[in-house]
């Protein structure tokens, strides 16, 4: 498995095109255990991050993540702005200086990103938020290495999985037992984040 | 002298804005306070430049203290730290109730506290009774 | 069903406007929250009569929560209270941080909670760990 | 001794316009140990009062009263709104009725309005609030009957020996040692109070 600079920048401007689409359940799901407010942010975040990628051009996956890290730390307003940006600013860091990533690489800059959203938001795996989709998915890539497509499977699955968990952290935290029957907002962000890998990678192959 | 500086995050610029009125009021001498409020496009949300803007407007000797109404705005607030590593040891987050942190930090900066004091201050805020028996 | 109203007093406008914003986004569904701040003549300070105002804007038969900032607004809640004497028993004051408070209160209030339940919840806000270890 | 309902007006009046006179040291004191504004709020609440005093005509005290604790209460912004208010509505209360006062009725009125700032309050003697100046002019008229003079000299001795308190009660509090060396303004304001009966009742007599 390889994933090229191309590759990498049609990531980025994939999970925009996946948060615009989704723009209006994101806030939605939001709504129910929070403040409505999810989709806006990402919609606006990646926006800006795509623009700052088309308006750019790189060799240098390392260079290209932190800008993307930038773009998402300033310009998103919730707890999803620093969360998402640490995570592609530790990424960003793992991947310095690489114009093409292997599976080993790649990993350890998701690895890099988990340990962002950790330090960040102080959350473990189970407190219904993006972590709970992060986590597998990395405990994953690390054991057998990366496939995008299985990825894709178990971020769906782990979104789907926080609907019946009560959230111990975030917004939605305040709500105690109510936060039950209802899918994590980051959760789903996270798991389009991981749907437009598996989509760019196939079409990168092919 | 150098007092201890005050910042006041908050997901609105109203609310912020509105501390830092209530504050100056008490006219502290020679302390500054600094609101960081709403996202840059004016919307409910923090932001970490404006935080770092609203530190770097206050910076002093003695440090700076900042204040955090709910949840991510303590995420902002700690990546500006991250991204002013030149203020190590005299920048600080306190874990306290917003306006009556503020309130009394400001009284206890405008007494010439230390980063610390002031910051103590600020989180015994959480013991006031606001109303007696 | 009818929840329970929440009313932000505050010597500054915009800080209790800004209260308002920021729980208002939570959107907590039937859960009226009125700001009270500042002075009829747009000072800083508390007026009794934006506070009998505020209360009788969003009254319900679950009642009515006020929080307050600093002492002389607990003052003036009080001389509401005497002055609204037929709201006894539905409407009392909350010994809490005021934008903590305010926002746990407004959440709890939307489950449903009693009067007594949604002041305890805004009281326990002082007990909150806003940043942890 | 008796005030009557003219002098009880010419009270209220001369009450104004010793805060107008005394404005700016009000609010320095104000400004020394809490937030600069108490010259203002007295100047505003009192001018209001006397405007209303002006406009009507009262041949009960206590109505008259009432209007002044009403004006107060919804003009003064600050703490000494409540309780100066409440002071006065207390008093209108006992006055409830009356065209005239003896030493007696008058006294019940003090009584009832230092009653009514204790309870506001909830400050004690010796706390550096005007409450310091009240109760001692209280407890002299009850002690001695009504000596108006001396109400007067009472109120600016201690008035004057709040300088060397640590406040315990309001804003000033909040400064602890810190408020020590400044007269508190609120006990001012009620020194010129006492000043102004004074000044009606020899008036009024001569
Ligand atoms: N402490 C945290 N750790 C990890 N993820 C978090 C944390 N707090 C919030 N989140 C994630 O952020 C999402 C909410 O993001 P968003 O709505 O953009 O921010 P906000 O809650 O500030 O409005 C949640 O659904 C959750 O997945
Ligand atoms: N709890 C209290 N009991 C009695 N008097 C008080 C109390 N709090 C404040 N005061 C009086 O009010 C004065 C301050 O009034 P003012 O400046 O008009 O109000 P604020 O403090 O709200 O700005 C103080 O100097 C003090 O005399
Ligand atoms: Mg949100
Ligand atoms: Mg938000
Ligand atoms: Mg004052
Ligand atoms: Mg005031």
């Amino acid at each position: 498995m390889e994933l090229s600079a191309a590759v990498m920048k049609q990531w980025a401007l994939r999970i925009n095109e996946k948060m615009q689409e989704h723009k209006d359940k994101l806030s939605e799901l939001d709504q129910a255990i929070g403040d409505g407010d999810h989709g806006h942010n990402m919609a606006r975040g990646f926006q800006e991050a795509a623009n700052k990628v088309n308006d750019s051009s790189y060799d240098d996956i390392g260079t290209m993540y932190k800008d993307i890290a930038s773009t998402l730390i300033s310009k998103v307003g919730g707890a999803s702005g620093p969360l998402y940006g640490t995570a592609f600013l530790k990424a960003a860091n793992a991947w310095k200086g690489r114009d093409v990533l292997d599976s080993e690489a790649f990993t350890e800059g998701i690895e890099a990103a988990v340990g962002g959203i950790e330090t960040r938001g102080k959350a473990s795996f189970g407190d219904k938020t993006m972590l709970d989709v992060w986590i597998p998915v990395r405990d994953e890539m690390k054991e057998r290495g990366v496939d995008t497509e299985q990825a894709n499977k178990t971020a769906a699955k782990e979104a789907e999985a926080t609907i019946d968990r009560v959230a111990k952290k975030g917004r939605a935290s305040y709500l105690g037992e109510r936060s039950k029957g209802h899918m994590d907002p980051g959760a789903f962000s996270s798991q389009l984040v991981f749907e437009a890998l598996a989509e760019v990678y196939k079409e990168g192959a092919s | 002298m150098a007092k201890v500086s005050i910042i006041v995050i908050s997901h609105s610029k109203e609310l912020a804005d509105g501390i830092v009125d209530l504050v100056s009021q008490t006219k502290q001498e020679d302390v500054a306070i600094a609101a960081a409020g709403g996202t840059e496009e004016g919307e409910i949300g923090t932001s970490v430049d404006r935080i770092t803007g609203a530190v770097e407007s206050v910076t002093t000797e003695e440090g700076v203290l900042l204040l955090f109404d709910i949840g991510s705005a303590l995420m902002n607030a700690e990546m500006a730290l991250e991204m002013l590593p030149e203020l190590e040891g005299r920048i600080t987050i306190a874990d306290a109730p917003l306006v009556e942190g503020a309130y009394i930090a400001a009284v206890e900066a405008g007494m010439g506290k230390t980063l610390e004091e002031v910051k103590k201050a600020a989180e015994s805020a959480k013991e006031w009774k606001k109303i007696e028996d």
